[in-house]
């Protein structure tokens, strides 16, 4: 552990190029949050229109799925570098929550 | 017990184990603690037994008699079972893949103090006012209706030390994804390492829904909310749900670092590499995996239906397969060794049958239609005694010889060891055997007592016996202990002389800063290949030698907890309203954990060097403790 | 059907077998003596996979013997380095596959008969004049006593059910309070009584319960429900149909008042004007409401006092003046409590006693 | 690792977040706990779910009643923002901007406590219309899941004020910035939580 922080300081070419990378990603992130924002909004119109529950659900689930894969891919970076055991985990995570609510939807009523 | 007890003096040890970060000595106080909970919890057992010895007997009253079998049930799982193994997990995995410490040492200390001190309120209900009464399962309907404080002893005490478990298991996690050796690949950790792995990872996932149902509970017992309770729309099935798929897997996290023991001990006892390294590792995730899906075969007489009772009838089934791989490797692994019965090996083979009977009953009561009859009778009781019993308890009792040189620097006896096998194994079936026949005879679970005209007196009797022939197993262990430190005859690296992972590379008891120099590995038990190469050292190194960063020890992993303690307390009265004093110690108590906890993160805490010529010093003069 | 007939040989053998292993279980308990359908089947299946565990468990042992026999380091010798095998695909693959056909063997009876158990769909089949064709109870489980209400004969008992043999009898379980658990080991097995939802199983009663030594069969609740949980038993009689019918004439019937002046003054005690133990207890047989306490209408007709303990005046006298002692928790006020804080006397006990055991249905 | 040393952006390596072993040991260990918050609320939902518009005979309020979307939308758009502004805040972290990254945690904060103050100003009305935490099954569950969502936006509010404050004179270094990327990566965290939570339990509650 004491050896583990050896500092590199960039050419001005490297840090140029990182920072314009930043940049175009951070304008990314913008798109994303647009998205979302968008999605959003149909969640919301789509209930206040008063469509058929049936039609509803499944809907603004599937809205509600693909906003959390933007957060989780693009605003948390589980896609990047390093990230292989987190995502083992999180979808360890999420597979333990999925049979949860399930069981617990399905089998508590009978 | 150790070198450094003999030189401090009593409280100068008290406290340097109260600061300890060190991950060694988080082990041996898992092991002391776990150890007297275990004897704490076969001390209740001991009481069920003589209570059920004869038909009709008056020795426990019935309320007691409750009390005993939760606490019993409660105690060996949550403060027994799992500290002592995660003991062996602190003691042993880092040295396996030669990590300098844990991820997180201040974690580990305060992970250990949360289950101490959450073990400590748990048992005090005991004094004061009672304890918990709806068995460990703690069904909510019953559950609600108990009166006294017990149950609320055992929500607060499992939540606090439940927080101390979770730590633990995020703590190895972390440990073993990135604190590995270079060369220790995922692939060349020994199963010991792999099953830790598992273990923290059902941890991880099963522990929340069992905080958010003991967090109901609470809200449910002492804010009026409405979780189980029927006439205001709630449902006791839920408690059921979220209690079993955290209790299914809990049964793994129990059983897999016991499979992780002996795969270690097969190896070294046949002197032979583990057949089928990559099944072993394959089956133990897979039953990691599979454990969770499996929950409901604790209730199929719920009335969830056919489709679910099918559904999870099947999935239970199929744990079988992977175990089954398991043993078949296991015993394809003694098979053309060359068997040496010390006493770890003498309990890895005795786990072998036993455990094996345990698992077919399992596999008997995942048969739905089946289990309409098994279930809550003494059947269950044999099952479980059995995979428990028959599997952790031997695999702690196996540890325990194994790994007591590592820990401590001195070998137990092998000669009272083996007096101790044969107490505790004979003992063991004697038992647990013929409580399947009770079981199958009508004896339900949980009764405190049971009429002469059943037909039941003489095979409780002789399980009676049984139970008397593993306490006297125990004690001799105890006078093993005790004679074996009082000796205290040092040994070296490998004292079995067959070691073929890391930890039997390194000083016993190891420097508190583990491997000087960062071992780097080269395969699958490294240490037999260098053994096998003729590096007497057993181990090559990936670095030079440098200075080392440790990180200083705290008391505050204490005192955070210790304030948890105390503000349970006042949770435990505030709210009944002639206890004025309660609010204050509820107040007093969170003051002090937050207060320790600000100032911990105000506070920089940097660690210290050890230097290289310290280092040097310390291998010229053998001094194995650093002080 | 000669089949079928040679299977149950089969069975029949393993049973012997068995139930010699058991030290011979009690036949008003044991699993191991099914009296019913459900029993049996359970009881196959119970045959069925000890079968195949015995199978597992001897190849293990023969492995594992064979193992520690031959590879001992006394034959082997101290410096001996074995072969380090690192292990075999193909003996992966047949420990894999074997234990896979066996789980096989067993699945197929399990969902078969997991879905036949659960199967009430003929419960309410009505005949053509409009009664169902099957007898249904209402089960209640209160604390540490069982209530069982007969719907369309609008009868209710209490602690000893009451059913024809060789019919299916569906059953409808609810609690009142605690969840427990509902069990008469030997005529199948238990399903759970929880507060929140009626539960709905079938059980058959193959044997009249007088063919047994204690007349009935002995229930058992099978689910911790508190302190005394241990004594929550019940009583099964079964009888055949026109005995059964018998009964139920009976039940219906306005109760027969007490006779003798014993009885007549524990009849006045029990009254409102007593102790009012009448309004817990109904002492009629013909009524459906959910009682506070155990219905009395057959109390004399009774196995047990209190659903444990050997029925006798002793017990019962016992009983009434300090119930706790008895069933722990239970919910049942002591006499005295009733009685304006003074304990009952002897002869008042006597009286209770006397009238509490003449009430009969059968004859 | 050298707390004092400081950094140009240039000398500012491009993970800083993973750049110790202290960093990357803080950065698994917490998405491992973000996994086990992920069962955690999986089982408030799912409980959510079977108790919802359970209570005891006769109860007057249902899911369908009660909920007032135009209050949600709002709440749903300032935290979705605050991620916004946390990406922000991060981006200017990784390039060493001390200032800007302090500026945009502000603003994050700002959002974050609107949103609890909108929450709190939610539950005091359903709690005045006599919706009590102890009405019935349906109340407990509804309030314990959504209110354990806003404890958890008081913790990450707290956490990053905490962070801001001990850190304002020091700066960026290798030591805190771990921190401030796991806060970040919390308040994530808790904006997935939301995006369930507002479909789940009130769009899902409101079409009944
Ligand atoms: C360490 C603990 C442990 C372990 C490892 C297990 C392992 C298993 N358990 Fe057990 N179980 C408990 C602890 C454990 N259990 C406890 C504590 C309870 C009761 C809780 C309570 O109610 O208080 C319980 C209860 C319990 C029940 C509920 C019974 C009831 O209450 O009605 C069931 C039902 O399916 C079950 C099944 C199984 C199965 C199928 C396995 C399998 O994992 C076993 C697999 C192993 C083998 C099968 C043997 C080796 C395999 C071979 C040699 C291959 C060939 C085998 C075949 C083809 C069969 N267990
Ligand atoms: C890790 C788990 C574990 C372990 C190791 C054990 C170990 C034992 N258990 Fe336990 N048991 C459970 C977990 C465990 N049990 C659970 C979960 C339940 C269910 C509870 C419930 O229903 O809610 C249960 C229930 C249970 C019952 C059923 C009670 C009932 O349903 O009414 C019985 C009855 O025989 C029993 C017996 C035993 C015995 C004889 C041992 C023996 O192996 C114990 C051996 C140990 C000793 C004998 C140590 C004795 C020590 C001394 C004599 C020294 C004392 C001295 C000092 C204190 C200095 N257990
Ligand atoms: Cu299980």
């Amino acid at each position: 552990m004491a050896h583990d922080t050896h500092i590199h300081v960039r050419s001005q070419a490297e840090f140029e190029y990182t920072k314009k990378k930043r940049a175009e990603e951070m304008r990314g992130h913008l798109a994303t949050f647009a998205i979302m924002i968008f999605l959003t909004l149909i969640a919301f119109t789509m209930v206040t229109a008063g469509f058929s529950a049936y039609l509803i659900v499944p809907i603004v689930l599937l809205l509600a799925a693909i906003q959390v894969v933007l957060q989780l891919y693009y605003f948390m970076h589980m896609s990047g570098k390093g990230h292989g055991m987190v995502a083992f985990f999180m979808f360890c995570g999420m597979f333990v929550a999925f049979i949860t609510i399930l069981a617990l939807v399905t089998i508590v009523w009978w | 017990m150790s070198s450094i007890a003999q030189k401090k003096g009593f409280g100068a040890t008290i406290w340097d184990f109260m600061t300890t970060v060190d991950h060694k000595k988080i082990a041996i106080l898992y092991l002391i603690s776990g150890g007297i909970f275990f004897l704490i919890g076969g001390l209740e057992a001991m009481l069920i037994r003589v209570q059920l010895a004869k038909a009709g007997n008056d020795f426990l009253s019935a309320g007691t008699y409750n009390e005993i079998i939760t606490m019993h049930g409660t105690t060996m799982i949550f403060l027994a079972a799992m500290p002592i193994l995660l003991a062996f997990m602190n003691a042993i995995m880092p040295l396996q893949i030669g990590a300098r410490d844990v991820a997180f040492p201040f974690l580990n200390s305060l992970g250990f103090w949360l289950f101490f001190f959450g073990g400590i309120f748990l048992n005090l209900s005991w004094f004061m006012g009672g304890a918990p009464d709806a068995g460990w399962t703690n069904y909510a309907s019953l559950a609600l209706a108990s009166e006294g404080k017990g149950i609320d002893f055992y929500s607060l005490g499992l939540t606090i030390s439940g927080f101390g478990t979770l730590i633990a298991g995020i703590n190895f996690l972390v440990t073993i994804i990135n604190m590995r050796a270079p060369g220790m690949t995922y692939m060349r950790m020994p199963l010991f390492t792999w099953t830790t792995f598992v273990a923290s990872a059902l941890i991880l996932l099963a522990f929340p829904p069992l905080t958010v149902g003991l967090f109901f509970m609470v809200f449910d017992r002492m804010f009026d909310a409405n979780f189980f309770a029927v006439e205001m729309g709630g449902n006791t099935i839920i408690w059921e749900h979220l209690f079993w798929i955290f209790g299914h897997p809990e049964v793994y996290i129990l059983i897999l670092p016991a499979f992780g023991i002996f795969s270690e001990i097969f190896a070294i006892f046949s002197r032979k590499r583990l057949f089928g390294y990559t099944a072993l590792v394959f089956a133990t995730i897979l039953i990691g995996f599979y454990g969770f899906m499996v929950w409901a075969h604790h209730m199929f007489t719920v009335g969830l239906g056919p489709t679910a009772n099918a559904v999870f009838a099947l999935a239970t089934m199929i744990i079988a397969v992977p175990t089954g791989i398991k043993i078949f490797n296991w015993l394809l692994t003694i098979w053309g060794g060359n068997i040496s019965f010390s006493v770890p090996m003498i309990y890895a083979v005795a786990f072998i049958p036993s455990f094996v009977a345990g698992g077919v009953t399992g596999v008997m009561q995942a048969i739905a239609p089946l289990d309409y009859q098994l279930h809550d009778s003494y059947f269950i009781v044999a099952h479980f005694h059995y995979v428990i019993v028959g599997g952790v308890v031997l695999a702690i009792l196996a540890g325990t010889h194994l790994y007591w040189p590592k820990m401590f620097g001195t070998m137990l006896s092998e000669k009272l060891g083996k007096w101790t096998f044969w107490f505790f194994f004979i003992g063991f079936h004697l038992t647990f055997f013929i409580q399947h026949f009770l079981g199958l005879m009508g004896m339900p679970r949980r009764v405190y007592t049971f009429g002469a005209d059943q037909g039941w007196d003489l095979f409780n009797a002789i399980s009676s016996v049984g139970a008397l022939f593993m306490a006297i197993g125990v004690i001799i262990l105890l006078v093993n202990v005790v004679l074996t430190s009082i000796k205290n005859e040092r040994v070296g690296n490998d004292p079995w002389g067959d070691g073929r992972t890391l930890e039997w590379a390194i000083a016993s008891p190891p420097p508190f800063y583990n491997f000087a120099q960062t071992p780097l590995v080269r395969g699958l038990d490294s240490v037999w290949i260098e053994k096998m190469d003729g590096n007497k050292k057993g181990m090559i190194f990936a670095e030079p030698l440098g200075d080392i960063h440790m990180p200083n020890g705290s008391i505050i992993p204490f005192v955070i907890s210790l304030g948890m303690f105390i503000a349970s307390f006042g949770a435990l009265y505030f709210l009944d309203g002639d206890k004025p004093w309660a609010l204050a110690v509820l107040i007093i108590g969170l003051g002090i954990t937050f207060g320790s906890m600000l100032l911990r993160s105000l506070k920089d805490d940097l660690g210290f060097h050890i230097t290289k010529a310290e280092l040097l010093e310390d291998a010229k003069g053998g001094n194995t403790d650093g002080h | 059907m000669m089949k079928g007939i040679k299977k149950w040989r089969l069975f029949a053998l393993m049973t012997t077998l068995l139930v010699f292993l058991a030290g011979c279980g009690r036949e008003e308990i044991s699993t191991l003596i099914p009296a019913g359908k459900v029993a049996q089947d359970q009881f196959n299946l119970l045959i069925l996979s000890s079968i195949v565990m015995l199978f597992v468990i001897i190849v293990v042992s023969i492995i594992f013997v064979l193992a520690i026999v031959k590879f001992r380091r006394s034959k082997m010798g101290e410096d001996m380095i074995p072969e380090q095998v690192e292990g075999s695909a193909r003996l992966e693959f047949i420990w894999t596959a074997v234990p896979i056909v066996l789980l096989l063997i067993l699945a197929v009876p399990t969902v078969y008969s997991t879905f036949d158990l659960a199967d009430v769909t003929s419960m309410d089949v009505q005949a053509e004049d409009g009664n169902s064709t099957h007898l249904t109870v209402n089960v209640t489980g209160k604390l540490y006593w069982w209530e069982f209400e007969y719907p369309e004969q609008g009868i209710t008992t209490a602690q000893e059910l009451v059913v024809p043999t060789d019919e299916r009898v569906y059953f409808n379980l609810i609690s009142a309070d605690i969840k427990h658990s509902f069990w008469i080991p030997s005529i199948g097995g238990k399903l759970d009584v929880n507060p929140e939802n009626v539960n709905t199983f079938y059980l058959e009663f193959d044997q009249e319960s007088s063919e047994l030594e204690d007349g009935v069969f002995y229930g058992k609740c099978a689910e911790l429900c508190g302190p005394s949980h241990a004594l929550m038993d019940f009583k099964v009689k079964s009888v055949d149909r026109e005995e059964f019918d018998q009964w139920v004439t009976a039940m219906q019937a306005e109760p027969t008042p007490a006779e003798g002046a014993l009885a007549q003054q524990g009849e006045e005690l029990f009254g409102q004007d007593g102790l009012a133990c009448i309004s817990c207890h109904a002492t009629s047989g013909a009524v459906t409401a959910s009682g506070v306490g155990p219905n009395m209408a057959t109390f004399g007709d009774r196995n047990r006092v209190a659903g444990y303990l050997e029925h006798n005046e002793e017990n019962l006298k016992n009983w009434i003046a300090d119930p706790q002692e008895y069933k722990p928790g239970n919910l049942m006020p002591d006499a005295a409590s009733l009685n304006g804080g003074n304990e009952l006397t002897d002869q008042e006990l006597d009286a209770l006693a006397a009238y509490l055991m003449g009430l009969s249905v059968e004859e | 690792m050298d707390i004092n040393q400081k950094y140009t952006p240039q000398s500012w390596p491009e993970h800083p977040e993973t750049a110790t072993m202290e960093g990357k040991n803080k950065f698994i260990g917490f998405w491992l706990l973000l996994a086990a918050e992920t069962v955690t609320f999986a089982s408030l939902f799912a409980t959510y779910l079977a108790l919802k518009d359970k209570g005891p005979s006769g109860m007057e309020f249902s899911a369908a009643g009660l909920y007032e979307l135009p209050l949600v939308f709002a709440m749903t758009m300032i935290l979705l923002t605050s991620s916004l502004t946390s990406v922000y805040a991060m981006y200017h972290m990784k390039n060493h901007n001390f200032k800007a990254m302090q500026a945009w945690l502000g603003i994050t904060v700002l959002l974050g406590a609107t949103f609890l103050g909108l929450e709190i100003y939610e539950f005091n009305h359903y709690v005045h219309l006599g919706f009590g935490y102890t009405n019935s099954a349906f109340s407990s569950a509804f309030y314990t899941l959504v209110g354990t969502h806003g404890a958890h936006v008081l913790f990450g509010l707290s956490w990053f004020i905490a962070l801001m404050l001990r850190n304002a004179k020091r700066g960026l270094n290798m030591y805190n910035a771990p921190k401030f990327y796991l806060a970040s990566l919390y308040w994530h965290f808790i904006d997935v939580v939301w995006v369930f939570i507002f479909t789940v339990v009130y769009l899902m509650g409101v079409i009944g």
